[in-house]
Order: C-alpha cells, then sequence, then structure tokens
C-alpha cells in the first residue's frame, strides 16, 4: 500500500505520540544531566555549584553501586526464571482439559491485580514475619524454627514476591500461544513417534520461543524498577543486600536529598537500562521479524 | 480436535491445577480472611482459617480514618483518564505503523519501549520542579498526564500487533468505498480492533491504578489515589494485621473484580504479538 | 479555605483526625485534607516539597531533626506570634529549646518523647529480680536472660533492628552515648572506629543474639510494640509514647508493665533520646493565618482536655505541656512520672559523654546526618542479620561516613 | 505390508455418531481415495486409521494385528496433513530427520535416508531452508518427505492438495500418483475434489454422512453409479438429473445424462431449449441451456469450435446407452 | 461511462521496477481479464487503476479525465478484494449500504439501493448476519453487492473467487459472468486461473514480468497465441511444446500442439512413445507419454473409454491444421 497521501497522513498521525515521548524523554533527561553536574543538596538550596565529575565519582565508588548493580541483575534474571519457567508449566497444566477451567484461571490470573504495595506488605507481615507469619507458624507446626525470610535471604524473598506478581503475567501469555500452537502439528510429530517430553522440547518450546522473548522484554521494562516491594519489605538492607540500582538512585535522591548524586546515579542508570534494552531489542527484532 | 480424555486424568489434571491455582491465590484469600477478624485472632497461633467470629469493625475503622471514597474516585478518575487519552493518542500512532510501515517503523516502536526503562526515581526532582512550575502538583491532570505518558508505549505496541492482524485489505475496501482517513479508522478499523483495543485498555487501567511511585510522588491530598491510601498503612502502630488486610483488600478490590469480570477479554488480548 | 495538613500514621495522630470535628466546628470557614503517610514516606515527601517549594501542604509534621535545619533555610514560619492563651511558656523547657532557633518558635509541639525501658512485672517476678528505677546496661542483660524463654516465645528483650536513621540508629545513638561513644570529634572526624563505638554495638548484638526475636533486623517502633502487645517481650527500651500503648487496649499485657529510665553505664550519660513530633507551618503556604489556628488547636491545652474526656487521661499526647504534669489527674497515670523524668534527662546540645560539635541526642542536626545515619544503619542491621560482623560493620559504617562527610565538606 | 481392515469400527462425537458401524478392507499396495461432501466424516475415518482419535467401537486391523489401541507412533503409518504441519522453526532437512531422529536412527543413517527422499522429491536444493521460506508446493513436498523416510506401512493424505492454486495441484497429484508407482505402498488419500479422486484413486470409497455408499473403481464408479448420490457427485461438470415424465418414459424415477454424452444441434434432437451462459474452454465449451422443461438447467458439452450464442435456440440429444436410470429410493436400476 | 486508459503508466517500489511503461485501453463495457503467472504485477496494475498505489510514472485516465493524483475514492471504481475484505463487525445490510453511507446519502435511499442489490444477489435473506456467519459463496456475493450499490464507472476484481472452492467457483464464475451480461458496466478481473479467463472475458491482457504479451479474445489467444509464453499459458492442460530437430521439420525453433489435437492410437502415428500417468475422468482420459524423444512427457487427452495402461506403446499423431510455430525469439510465425 502507500500513497504519497497516506504516507503524508501516517507522518501526520505518527507524531503526537513521537512528540510527547521525546518530550517526556529529553525535556527531565537534560534537567537530570544538568543536575548531575551540580553539587546540589536539596536541604541546602542556594548553594548549587557547578561540580564537574565528582558527582559520578562518587557514586560510582560506592561500594552499595556494584553490589545494586548485581542485586538488580540477580532480582530481574531470578524472577524472569521463574515466572518463565513456572509460567510454561503452569501454561501446560491449564491447557489440558479439565473442570473448573474458568475458576482455575481467574485463581491464577488474581496476583496480577494486586498493587505492588498491597502484596509487599502483605506478603512481609502475614506470610515472612518469623514471629507471627504464617510461614512461622506452619514451621513451628512442623516443629522446625521459623526462617527468617527478609533477614536472612533479603533478595530471594524480594524475588519471590514479585515473581507471584508477575507469574499470572506470563502464564497467560504463554498459555495464549500454546493455544496457538497447531494441533496438526503436535499430531504429527505425535504420529512421527515423539513422545511428550520430546514433542515439548522439539515442538512446545520452540513455539513458545517468540511468547517468551515478548514476556522477557514485558517485564524487564518492569522489573529493571522495581522500587515499591523493596522500600516495603527491606529497605534495601540488610546492608546493602536487597538494594538495587534504582533503590540506590532513590535513596540518594530522596533520602540524603543529594540531588546532584542522584541524577549521577540516575543517568548512569538509565544508560545501564539502555544497554538492556538495546540488547532486549536485538533479541526481540530477531523473533518478532520472522 | 484432541482425542477423548480419560475421566482419571481429567481428574488429575484437573485436581493438580486446583490445588496450584489454590496456593497462587491463596495469599489474597488469606488476606480477605483476616479483614474479617479482630487483632488478636489475626496473629493467633496456630492460625484460624474460617472458624473465628467475623467481624466488619476493621472496615469501619479504615473508612473513619481515611477517605476511602475520595481516593478510590481519584484511582478510577487517573487510571481510566490516563488510558482513554493514551488511547486516542495511540491509536492513530499505531495505524500508522501498521498500515504505513516505513522502513523506520520498527526502530520508532523499539526506541518509544525503550521510553519506559528509564528509572523514575531518576527524574523525579526534575518533574517535580516542572510540576510545580505548571501548578499541576496534586492535579488529577497532572497524575492523567504522567500516567498517560508512562504507559503510552505499551499502548501503542499492543495496538500496533492487534492492528497488524487486520487485513490491509478491509482498510482499502473502505478507501474505495470512500471513506475518509477518519471514517476509516472510526468505522472501520476501531470496531475491528475492538477486542484489542478493550484488553488494552483492560490492561493499561491495571498499571495504571497498581502504579505507585509518580500516584504517591506527585499528589498530596486531593489527587491521591489508592496507593497513597495504602502508603498509610505500611507500618501503623500497634498490631494492625487486620487493620492492614481490611485496607489492602479495599484497595485491591476494585481492580480485581473488574479484571476477573474482563478476563476472558484480557487473556484474549495479551499477546502483544507473541503468538503467530 | 482547605488546609492541606501532612501527619505521620502514628496513634495519636490518627487520633486527632478522629478529632477533626471540634476544630471545624470552632471554625466553620475552615476545611481540613489529611495526608497520612508511614514516617519515612512522609519525611521524603515534606521534605521534597518544602526544599522546592511545592507548596501542597499548610502544615507538616516534623520532627526535632528537621526544626532547626529547616528554620535555618528560612522554610518555616515563626511560631512566636500564637496568641496568649496559647501559654508558649508552658511548653516544657527541654522541648521548647529543640524548637527554637535564635529565639524564634518555628514549630508547636505535638508530643514529645523521650526512650525508656518498658518491662513486665510478672515475668520480672517470676525471674526473681526487680527492675530499679535507673537500670544499668548490665542488669538489663541479666534480666533479659533471666527472661528469656524461646520455647514459649518469651524474648527477652526487644529494641529496634531495622536500618533507618529514625529506626536502629536512633536507639543505637543515644546508646552509644551511654558507652561514651560519639558520632563526630570536634574536627568532625567520625568515631565509628573507636572502642566506645565498638563496645556498644558488640553488647546490642550480643543482647539481641541472645534474648531478641527472631527477624529484629526488620524490626522497627511498630514491629515490637506488636511483639510486646502480644506478650513476647520481657523488655522492650522505646519510646515514652509508647507506654501508652502497651497499657492500652490493644494489648494483652496491659496490666503487667512496669517502667524504667533508660539503662546506662556509669559514665554520667543515659541511653534515651529526646524528639518531638511538632507541627510546622511552610513559609510558601498561602494559608497561615488558617493553618496557625490548626497549629495552635492541636497543640493546645484545651485539646488534651478533649482528648482525655473522651478516651481517658493514658491516652492524652505527653511531653509537651507543664501543666499536664501538674495535672493531679494526670498524675495517675503510671507512666506519667517517668516520661517526664526521662525527658528531662536527655540534654540535646550536650548529648555526648566527651564534647562533640554538633546538637542533637540521637542524631547529628546537619542535613547530610539522614543519609549517612541511613546508610550506617544499613550496615549494623546487616550485622544483626548475622551478614557481617560487627568489625566489618564498624569499618564499613567509618568509610562511608567520611566519605560523605569529605563530599559534604566538613573534612578535606 | 500394509493392508488395513476395518471391522465394524465406528465413531461418535459425545451424543454426536459421526460414524456408524463400518466395514472396509483397504489391500496392500492400493491407492484408496476417500471422497464425499465436506463434514461427512472423511478425516475422522483417516484419523482413527491413524490412531488420533479412539474408535468408539470395532477393530483396526494393520496387516492382521490388532491395532485399535496401540499408539499412533507405533502403527507404522505416516501421515500428510492438510495444512502440512511442517515444523516452522526446523530446516527442511530436520523436518525430514525427525521421525528418524525420534526413532533414534544414527546421524549417518538419517543423513543417507533425508537425502534419498530428498531427491526423489526434488528437494536437494532446498534443504536448508525454513519451511516459511518454501513455495506451497515445496512445503508439500516436504511433508510427503516426512512420511516417505520412516518407509511406514501405509500413507494417510488428508486433503494434502487443498491448500494449493490449481497450476500446482495439477503438478502435485501426477507427482503423488507417480510415488505411488514407484513405491507400491498403500496410500489413503482423503479428498472432496473428485477430480482429484477420478484421476489418482485405484479405489474410490465414497461417503455420505459416515456411511458408505460405494467403493468401487474411478470408472465404475463413473460407468455404474449404484445411486443418485454417487452418480451427481462423481464426474465434473455434474451429471444432468431428471425427474418427472422424461424419466417415467424411460421406466425410472429419475434418469441422469452426463453433459458429455448429450449431442447439440440447431436444428434437431430430443429436447429443445435456449442457450444461457456458455463457457468457451478452447479446447471445449459448455453450454448451459435453459428452458427444457426438464430441469433448472441442462449442462452439455460440445466441442471448441461449436458456435451457438446466448439465446439461440438449440436441440439436445442424449445417447441413449449412457442414460443412468434410478427407482424411487434413488437406487439404480440395471 | 467506464472507458479506462494508462498512458505510458509505470511503477517501482524502490529498486525493483515491478511495471515498466505500458500503454492499455479497455473500453466501456468491457470485461477485461488480466492474466499472468504469479507475482508478474496483476495485481498492483489493479491497485494502480484503483488508486490504492501511486504511479511512479505515467498517466490514468477515466472517461477522458486525468485520474492520476485522484484519491481513490474519488475515482468512481468499486473493487472486490481476493479476501472480499467484509468489514466483519457490519451486518451485510451494513456492508452493503457502507459506500452509500460515505456519501451521505439518507437513510430511504441507502435502504432502496441495499434492497435492490441483495435481489439481484439473492442476499436477502442475509440482510441481518454478520459476514462470519456466511459461507464463502455469499460472502462472495456480499462483496459484489457492497461493489454494485455504488453504481461505479468500473469494477475492479483480484482474485475474487480464489479462495472458494472448485464447486464453488465455477457457479459464481457464473454469476458474475450474469453479472456482467445484466449491468454491462465495465469489469476488470485479475485471475492467475486461465479457466476463469477463458470463460469469463471479452479481452484477456496476458501479462508477465510486467509487461503485456498479448491482448485479445480467449478464442484468439487459443487459436493464435503471438508467442511461446501465451501459447503454453493458455490452455488447458497446457500446449505440448517441442524444440529441436522436430520442430525444424516444420521450420520452427519451437511447435507447439494442444493435448486436445493429437490423436491417439496403439498401432500407428507420427511419434512413438509409452504411457506414463494416465488419468481417468469418466468423461476424458488424459495420457502422459514419455520417451517420445520431443519433450519430456507429452500429454494427451482422449476420450473417456481409451484404455491404455502405464508402460504401453501408442503412437501420437498431431493434427497437422493446428500446430503451431515459433521462431527463436518465441514468436508466432502467421
Ligand atoms: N472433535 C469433534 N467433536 C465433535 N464433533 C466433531 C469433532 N470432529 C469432527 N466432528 C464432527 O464430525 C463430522 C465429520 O467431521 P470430519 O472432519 O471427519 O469431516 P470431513 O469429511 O473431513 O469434512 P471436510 O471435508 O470439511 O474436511 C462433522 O460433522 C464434524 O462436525
Ligand atoms: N509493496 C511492495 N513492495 C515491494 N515489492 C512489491 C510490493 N507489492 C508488490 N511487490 C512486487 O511486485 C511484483 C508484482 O506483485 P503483484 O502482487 O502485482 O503480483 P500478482 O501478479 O498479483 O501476483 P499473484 O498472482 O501472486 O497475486 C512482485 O514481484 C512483488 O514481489
Ligand atoms: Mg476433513
Ligand atoms: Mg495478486
Amino acid at each position: 500500500m502507500a500513497t504519497k497521501a497516506s504516507r503524508s497522513a501516517a507522518r501526520l498521525m505518527i507524531s503526537p505520540a513521537v512528540l510527547l515521548l521525546l518530550g517526556w524523554m529529553i525535556i527531565p533527561l537534560s534537567l537530570t544531566l544538568y543536575f548531575s553536574f551540580l553539587r546540589y543538596n536539596l536541604l541546602m538550596p542556594g548553594m548549587e555549584e557547578w561540580a564537574g565529575l565528582a558527582n559520578y565519582r562518587f557514586f560510582l565508588s560506592d561500594p552499595a553501586f556494584f553490589s545494586a548493580l548485581w542485586n538488580t541483575l540477580l532480582l530481574v534474571g531470578g524472577i524472569l526464571l521463574i515466572t518463565i519457567v513456572g509460567g510454561v508449566l503452569l501454561a501446560l497444566l491449564i491447557d489440558q482439559p479439565m473442570w473448573g477451567q474458568g475458576i482455575v484461571r481467574v485463581l491464577v490470573i488474581a496476583p496480577f491485580f494486586v498493587m505492588p504495595t498491597v502484596s509487599a506488605l502483605v506478603w512481609k507481615n502475614m506470610f515472612m514475619n518469623p514471629v507471627s507469619g504464617l510461614f512461622a507458624h506452619a514451621a513451628k507446626a512442623v516443629g522446625l524454627q521459623p526462617f527468617d525470610f527478609l533477614a536472612h535471604a533479603p533478595l530471594m524473598s524480594i524475588i519471590l514476591i514479585v515473581s507471584w506478581q508477575w507469574l499470572p503475567f506470563a502464564t497467560l501469555i504463554l498459555l495464549t500461544a500454546l493455544q496457538s500452537l497447531d494441533s496438526e502439528q503436535l499430531e504429527a510429530a505425535e504420529m512421527d513417534g515423539a513422545n511428550f517430553p520430546n514433542r515439548f522440547v522439539f515442538m512446545i518450546l520452540p513455539h513458545l520461543a517468540r511468547a517468551i522473548t515478548v514476556v522477557i522484554l514485558i517485564q524487564t521494562i518492569f522489573l529493571l524498577s522495581i522500587f515499591a516491594e523493596i522500600l516495603v519489605t527491606t529497605n534495601g538492607g540488610p546492608g546493602t543486600a536487597s538494594t538495587n540500582l534504582t533503590f540506590l538512585v532513590y535513596a540518594e535522591s530522596l533520602l540524603r536529598f543529594d540531588v546532584g548524586t542522584g541524577s549521577a546515579g540516575g543517568v548512569v542508570a538509565i544508560i545501564l537500562a539502555n544497554i538492556v534494552a538495546i540488547f532486549l531489542m536485538r533479541m526481540i527484532g530477531k523473533n518478532l521479524d520472522t | 480436535m484432541a482425542r477423548a480424555v480419560t475421566n482419571r486424568r481429567k481428574t488429575i489434571t484437573t485436581a493438580a491445577a486446583w490445588f496450584i491455582a489454590f496456593l497462587i491465590f491463596f495469599p489474597i484469600l488469606w488476606t480477605v480472611l483476616t479483614s474479617f477478624k479482630t487483632e488478636a485472632t489475626a496473629i493467633a497461633d496456630p492460625p484460624v482459617f474460617v472458624a473465628f467470629e467475623w467481624t466488619t469493625e476493621n472496615y469501619g475503622t479504615v473508612m473513619e480514618r481515611s477517605n476511602y471514597f475520595r481516593h478510590f474516585m481519584n484511582s478510577v478518575v487517573i487510571s481510566i483518564g490516563s488510558t482513554v487519552l493514551g488511547l486516542i493518542i495511540a491509536i492513530p500512532a499505531a495505524w500508522s505503523m501498521a498500515f504505513v510501515p516505513a522502513k523506520r517503523t520498527k526502530d520508532v516502536l523499539m526506541w518509544m519501549l525503550s521510553t519506559k526503562m528509564l528509572p523514575p526515581v531518576g527524574v523525579l526532582v526534575p518533574i517535580y520542579l516542572i510540576f510545580r512550575d505548571t501548578g499541576l502538583l496534586d492535579t488529577r491532570t497532572g497524575l492523567v498526564i504522567v500516567l498517560t505518558l508512562i504507559n503510552l508505549p505499551i499502548i501503542i505496541w499492543m495496538l500496533y500487533t492487534y492492528f497488524k492482524e487486520i487485513p490491509n485489505d478491509i482498510l482499502e475496501a473502505a478507501r474505495m468505498d470512500g471513506a475518509s482517513l477518519r471514517s476509516e479508522i472510526l468505522y472501520v478499523l476501531t470496531p475491528m480492533a475492538l477486542p484489542g483495543i478493550a484488553s488494552t485498555l483492560l490492561l493499561n487501567i491495571i498499571l495504571a491504578w497498581n502504579e505507585a511511585f509518580w500516584t504517591l510522588n506527585l499528589t498530596a491530598a486531593k489527587a491521591a489515589p489508592l496507593t497513597a491510601f495504602i502508603a498509610s498503612y505500611s507500618s501503623p502502630e500497634g498490631l494492625f494485621y487486620a487493620k492492614l488486610s481490611a485496607a489492602s483488600t479495599m484497595a485491591i478490590a476494585p481492580i480485581l473484580i473488574m479484571g476477573w469480570f474482563s478476563q476472558k477479554q484480557l487473556v484474549r488480548g495479551l499477546t502483544f504479538g507473541a503468538v503467530k | 479555605e482547605t488546609l492541606t495538613i501532612a501527619t505521620v500514621n502514628n496513634g495519636d495522630m490518627i487520633r486527632m483526625q478522629g478529632l477533626t470535628d471540634d476544630f471545624t466546628s470552632k471554625n466553620p470557614d475552615i476545611e481540613v485534607e489529611w495526608v497520612t503517610l508511614e514516617e519515612n514516606v512522609l519525611r521524603q515527601r515534606v521534605t521534597t516539597d518544602i526544599a522546592t517549594k511545592g507548596g501542597q501542604y499548610d502544615v507538616m509534621t516534623i520532627g526535632t531533626y528537621e526544626v532547626p535545619i529547616w528554620a535555618k533555610q528560612g522554610w518555616l514560619v515563626s511560631l512566636n506570634d500564637l496568641p496568649a492563651e496559647y501559654d508558649i511558656d508552658d511548653l516544657l523547657p527541654a522541648i521548647r529549646g529543640g524548637l527554637t532557633v535564635d529565639g524564634e518558635l518555628y514549630a508547636a509541639p505535638f508530643y514529645g518523647e523521650s526512650s525508656m525501658v518498658m518491662y513486665r512485672t510478672d515475668l520480672m517476678e517470676a525471674a526473681g529480680l526487680e527492675m530499679p528505677e535507673a537500670p544499668t546496661w548490665d542488669f538489663i542483660k541479666e534480666a533479659a536472660a533471666a527472661m528469656t524463654d524461646k520455647d514459649n516465645e518469651i524474648f527477652g528483650i526487644c529494641l529496634r533492628g531495622k536500618a533507618g536513621w529514625g529506626e536502629n540508629m536512633a536507639f543505637l545513638t543515644a546508646m552509644s552515648n551511654s558507652f561514651g561513644a560519639k558520632w563526630f570529634d570536634m574536627e568532625w572526624k567520625p568515631q565509628f572506629d573507636s572502642e566506645a563505638w565498638a563496645n556498644t554495638l558488640n553488647f546490642y548484638l550480643d543482647l539481641m543474639n541472645n534474648y531478641g526475636p527472631p527477624g529484629s533486623s526488620n524490626n522497627g517502633f511498630n514491629e515490637n510494640l506488636a511483639l510486646f502487645q502480644q506478650g513476647k517481650c520481657g523488655m522492650w527500651i522505646d519510646a515514652t509514647v509508647a507506654a501508652s500503648f502497651v497499657t492500652g487496649a490493644d494489648s494483652t499485657v496491659a496490666d503487667k508493665v512496669g517502667f524504667a529510665l533508660a539503662p546506662d553505664n556509669g559514665l554520667g550519660k543515659r541511653g534515651n533520646w529526646l524528639w518531638a513530633w511538632s507541627l510546622a507551618i511552610p513559609a510558601g503556604s498561602q494559608k497561615i493565618d488558617a493553618a496557625k489556628k490548626f497549629v495552635a488547636w492541636a497543640t493546645s491545652k484545651e485539646y488534651l482536655e478533649l482528648v482525655a474526656s473522651n478516651e481517658g487521661w493514658a491516652n492524652v499526647p505527653p511531653g509537651t505541656r507543664t501543666s499536664l504534669y501538674e495535672n493531679p489527674e494526670y498524675a495517675e497515670v503510671p507512666f506519667a512520672k517517668m516520661t517526664l523524668d526521662s525527658i528531662n534527662s536527655a540534654d540535646p546540645t550536650n548529648p555526648a559523654v566527651d564534647e562533640v560539635p554538633y546538637v542533637g541526642v540521637q542524631f547529628v542536626a546537619i542535613p547530610e546526618f539522614q543519609g549517612v545515619a541511613t546508610a550506617v544503619g544499613q550496615q549494623f542491621s546487616a550485622a544483626l542479620a548475622g551478614q557481617m560482623s560487627a568489625e566489618d560493620a564498624l569499618a564499613a559504617a567509618q568509610q562511608l561516613t567520611e566519605r560523605e562527610m569529605m563530599k559534604a565538606g566538613y573534612i578535606k | 505390508m500394509g493392508r488395513i481392515t476395518l471391522d465394524k469400527v465406528s465413531k461418535s462425537f459425545g451424543e454426536v455418531n459421526v460414524i456408524p458401524p463400518l466395514d472396509l478392507t483397504i489391500e496392500e499396495g492400493e491407492f484408496v481415495v476417500f471422497v464425499g461432501p465436506s463434514g461427512c466424516g472423511k478425516s475422522t475415518l483417516l484419523r482413527l486409521i491413524a490412531g488420533l482419535e479412539d474408535v468408539s467401537s470395532g477393530q483396526i486391523r494393520i496387516d492382521g494385528n490388532d491395532a485399535t489401541s496401540v499408539s499412533p507412533a507405533k502403527r507404522g503409518l505416516a501421515m500428510v496433513f492438510q495444512s502440512y504441519a511442517l515444523y516452522p522453526h526446523m530446516s527442511v532437512r530436520k523436518n525430514i530427520a525427525f521421525p528418524l531422529r525420534m526413532a533414534g536412527l544414527d546421524q549417518a543413517e538419517q543423513d543417507r535416508r533425508v537425502k534419498a527422499a530428498a531427491d526423489v522429491l526434488n528437494l536437494t536444493d532446498y534443504l536448508e531452508r525454513r519451511p516459511g521460506q518454501l513455495s506451497g508446493g515445496q512445503r508439500q513436498r516436504v511433508a510427503i518427505g516426512r512420511a516417505i523416510v520412516r518407509e511406514p506401512a501405509a500413507f494417510l493424505f488428508d486433503e494434502p492438495l487443498s491448500n494449493l492454486d490449481a497450476a500446482l495441484r495439477v503438478g502435485m497429484r501426477l507427482e503423488i500418483s507417480e510415488l505411488h508407482n514407484r513405491l507400491t505402498t498403500t496410500m489413503i488419500y482423503v479428498t472432496h475434489d473428485q477430480v482429484e479422486a477420478m484421476t489418482m484413486a485405484d479405489k474410490i470409497v465414497v461417503l455420505q454422512a459416515g456411511v458408505i455408499e460405494q467403493v468401487g473403481s474411478p470408472l465404475e464408479l463413473y460407468r455404474t453409479p449404484r445411486n443418485v448420490f454417487v452418480a451427481g457427485f462423481i464426474g465434473s461438470p455434474k451429471m444432468n438429473l431428471i425427474d418427472g415424465a422424461e424419466a417415467a418414459k424411460h421406466g425410472a424415477t429419475t434418469i441422469g445424462v452426463r453433459p458429455e454424452h448429450i449431442g447439440v444441434s440447431p436444428t434437431e434432437g430430443t429436447w429443445k431449449g435456449t442457450v444461457g451462459v456458455s463457457e468457451h474452454l478452447g479446447s471445449d465449451t459448455f453450454f448451459h441451456v435453459h428452458d427444457t422443461g426438464l430441469a433448472e438447467a441442462m449442462t452439455v458439452r460440445a466441442g471448441g469450435e461449436v458456435n451457438l450464442h446466448h439465446g439461440d435456440t438449440v436441440w439436445l440429444t442424449p445417447e441413449a446407452d449412457k442414460i443412468h436410470r434410478f427407482d424411487k429410493d434413488g437406487l439404480r436400476i440395471a
């Protein structure tokens, strides 16, 4: 298709979205960039002065920075792993014929609707609390010492909470993808002598590849900036055991009110996020084009 | 055309699926149950499941403490407003990308998505200053604008993938039939993509409803949605499990119920072009 | 006119919300909007707002830490011109001093607090011990050991462990004072490498690891309060305001609580702090007059009486007014005297055993403090969680404080 | 190798009885085509043989052994699906090798057999491509290749050509016929295109609503259809069926004459009518003749050179020995 | 009304030159069919006429007026798409009325015209259904209905029957022909099925790689193809083309004989060969004869009753006056 008229119409119609997003990106970004070169503490207004790269040096030399970087990767990677593996298995299960499929689906999808703050509060207090949480009760009931999740496995606990929230999303996308698998293809494989594990490895998984990429892309976008869950449950601690990059930037700019360093951190985070983005886009681009 | 499944196998899958579904749902169920307990029962050891004296006093306490209805209305207005505004901007954009693809289309789309990767904390102060200067702090308008911008990439992407599934022929047929661009989008494209648009709408309402960073940081009282409502419960004094549960239940119930009712729509549309 | 009031989600504040009608009926032209947030969130929100002159709030709830800093920036409205019947002179001198900068009162105390020991009289008795009015740390340890009964989920002592300058660091800073430690020497050099700090932290960790509840590295004021109310703590050293909750209706041990001064080590300083949640008016507010009316109402003598008549004397916001403690009815309240004594025994201008360049008992009144102390708090919390040793935590604290002080230009 | 016997096989989906009990024997090496209108149960029958559906009752024997409850993979049959059902993420080579890989053959043997199949099917140049990069006909060949390598006892085809365009269909039809000539393996082929059925089959099975209407060679069906249904179904263009008085003259309820068995003349003949649309194919011309009083329109085939126009009056004459007669139950009167 | 002239019209997509400059005139009321192999530019040409693509150069005139840069909606043409392109969310009535609604006609007029179109197309009973509830043929009719109501200057059809099954295709072919007889509006019809082209067209335009190979009536093309390409393309089964010595005998580089112009005999004739696959259609039999030394396989059409088997030796005799001769450029030698 495409006549000259339609091409110019297209340009006109896409421009509001492009301009808005461009503005949304560039204006705050350039301000952030500007602040990152200033000595700028919110609590000491009027004392802003040019600081050169000092803020960057300070942020990058923070011992917390590398652990935050590592935690961010663990967090995103761990959640992706759990939700995708769990999502595939769950999707396979739900796809089977059964009674009350609708209700099962309703139950499984529910965590996706829960506010991150609420889910963090509920998990922290009512489940993971080592004294009056349900897990502690359960442990005591079977004669075990209650495990102090948030103190001894803080990152793992957060991964668990966030995975719970995102599992439905992954499951749903994978389920729709699964249902789109041509049943004749599976039958052909069956005729060809493939048993279920073979069919899973050779037919189902490759078919899901595209859906998995999409899940990875979307979730990564959201998971890179996990914040509320950390703030509510562990406050980044103990130590910096559950501080991710977002939280570190938050600590700089809104706990210390050091906007300069916070902005430098923000810029660093943006650069890192874009590296991840480019990497992901490559992968997606390849997978989505075919 | 699946083969007949034996009842035994169906029973086993049913049991397994129900068990897992129940586990996944349990935290929510437990929260709802707890919200009807007294504080003392809420922490009882061993825990009681249903055999307790049900009370609604927690809800009373919570209602008394904060203006739930206003938070609720703010949430509704903000999430629906931002989603609808997003759709209005996104539909033409997605039309362009899906039906008049250029070499750059894919790059533009990916760039749009990458704007979502900016960590919000990194730009809070600039945005706060901009909002202060434009008088948008603590206004629904301000939040609608921010959430629209945040969710726009996702909306565009979703719509783009749905639109791409609509055969170009049909739009061309409309063009041959004398439809202007406006009529083409209004009378042909939009109704055809309605299921996709509906699930885009739903997903983004959910995302907007649960957005907790900007809604918390850019509002004080007038425009504060339910995320702010729940923030005042994050660490109250004394025994608070039951009250926390009540507040939590109230914060998530509307969206949960909406989600359940529109579950089919949502699920059907949640593909992001992943299914092909 | 609508006033937007930012408050912390403490019980006293929430109670005030419930009594708003009294204010609005007296001032029919004023409406009140409440923004109730958890302490950390509140602090972040109001600080961002006031520093950027966002103007979203007309009345803010802030603490003794913020008042002098903010007042110096000219961010707060002076309250010296409150009406005569408000009776400024009735405010407790220690509290009032903390809220006054250069002779101007910049915030009105809503309630004041120090910290003290709360303990279970029944358990103490069962252990065959008797709590002195002014215990030492050694006695606390002995008592904790004696009361601990982990099989029945009784933990000898509950202390703050959750990271945060207003959480574990408030407690630990106050405690370190009694161990002869300090944050900075006169050259603003951080002192975490001192022996006194090592003693403080080791004592604390020893106490908590042996006699504290599990998960204490996530326990703040509220978590400990819940534990104590459930009857799981033998002793709890924390804010004096907690007294009314542990003896209140929600508590399962209301009639078995005793009070004592915060412990010392015989060095002349007790491990108690001084704090007042106060109402202040940002300089940018458009509704200063109405805001002043509200502040005056909320911190007035009449308000205390209003609460007393509605909820009983025990639930009155404590620690602000001399007249309250002179009231014979209030003297009946079991923790009244101990609260007043605790408040009076704290000296913000001279907090440590040695001479220091800063004011503040459980904090250092410089803007950088909350950031540094929170980071230090994280290290100590990690040490409590068993993720690092006390030495490592102190070394890390020393290093990061130095970094921060260097950046801020206190030391070269 | 490849004798398949269905013994009182029936199938119902829940309440719906799709195939009432049915007997059928397919001899070794035969090319059997199932034809019938859409929904008559052709695919279902094929899938029962393949083992992709369970029979509701009856027995399926393959080479004399009861295969009724043997899994599809073990029956030694290969199937080519209408959608080809190629594995889109595997190269052509991997697609064809898949059954061998599943059977655990070693790599060398796999390569050998894939190469052999690719040679037979002219796929050698495409072995490294993905199915998405192939044309319809090539995909079809890959699907056949995947079936061939297993050296199955019988091939099952479910409308394998229906997704191809007309020209390709003709070509592939020939290829499959030639393949059968070469391999002489039993083939069962489902189609609803009767040209395919006629040209390819050794034996045609005409189905209607799950019931076998007639089994026989293509020419048997063409020359002596057992009933009106088969008469109308086999032959293109369709046989002209005439009821009423004209049929009664021949002592039947219905008579049928094929278009190619009617002579046409502008001057004289048995039936008179008016020319409607005429379709000139060059080699032949089909006239649709109206107003004969016999049926709504009679189709007549004439040579390419006959010149008649819309509205002309014509006379039609059936070849007397090519008139089919049916009784009131629609059965052939011998 | 309905005279369309293309004047040096060309089209390239980026670098790819799909249609080199081309002239073509379509007279009022003509039924013109574009045929050609896949990818030859038929659809592109049609879309240029419709205005759905811009021409790269040249001019398109409709009824004498320059329409080159007129928007599709304004050209007064109606198009029927291969996929039907019905609006799935509208009832049949709304679908048909859509162009009228866009033109701003009042409701009464819309209803009147929809009713008229529905009557013509036998759609009256289905007006309230959605397209999804219709059979393929009915959908096709709705698409035509939507085109008719606009009373366009010309109809454009892009392979409108290719999604239908064989039987339906025959029926719809007739319906469209009848429609043309009745409306006498110009129709431009794209197909790659040459049977459709032969039976429907007043004038066929044969395209190859964007170039017009021949324009003429169906029988003209059948009888006197201008070159080898047209000779091979028109006629089914395809003309047998013979190169080499046998062609030289006739003073040509290539000669061609259609299958229906070759006699077959088991005993005597011009060319000797062996029977390969034979396709019995009942009415006719197509033999594929190998080893003639002329071409890989010769296709021969014989009557339904000829009985020859795989491997038999046969003799073929072309009808002398039906031999087509082509020179070394592939052009017909008159
Ligand atoms: N899984 C099923 N459940 C219920 N009914 C079914 C199922 N599969 C097929 N049927 C029904 O069985 C009948 C025969 O279906 P089948 O697919 O065998 O027809 P077919 O002859 O192959 O038709 P077509 O030519 O359209 O492919 C149809 O009426 C169909 O609706
Ligand atoms: N938008 C486009 N961009 C680039 N090339 C195109 C485009 N549309 C068509 N082509 C190319 O133009 C040529 C002609 O395409 P067209 O669709 O006109 O062929 P066609 O004759 O209609 O074929 P078919 O019979 O398969 O429909 C093809 O080689 C095709 O690849
Ligand atoms: Mg079928
Ligand atoms: Mg085309």
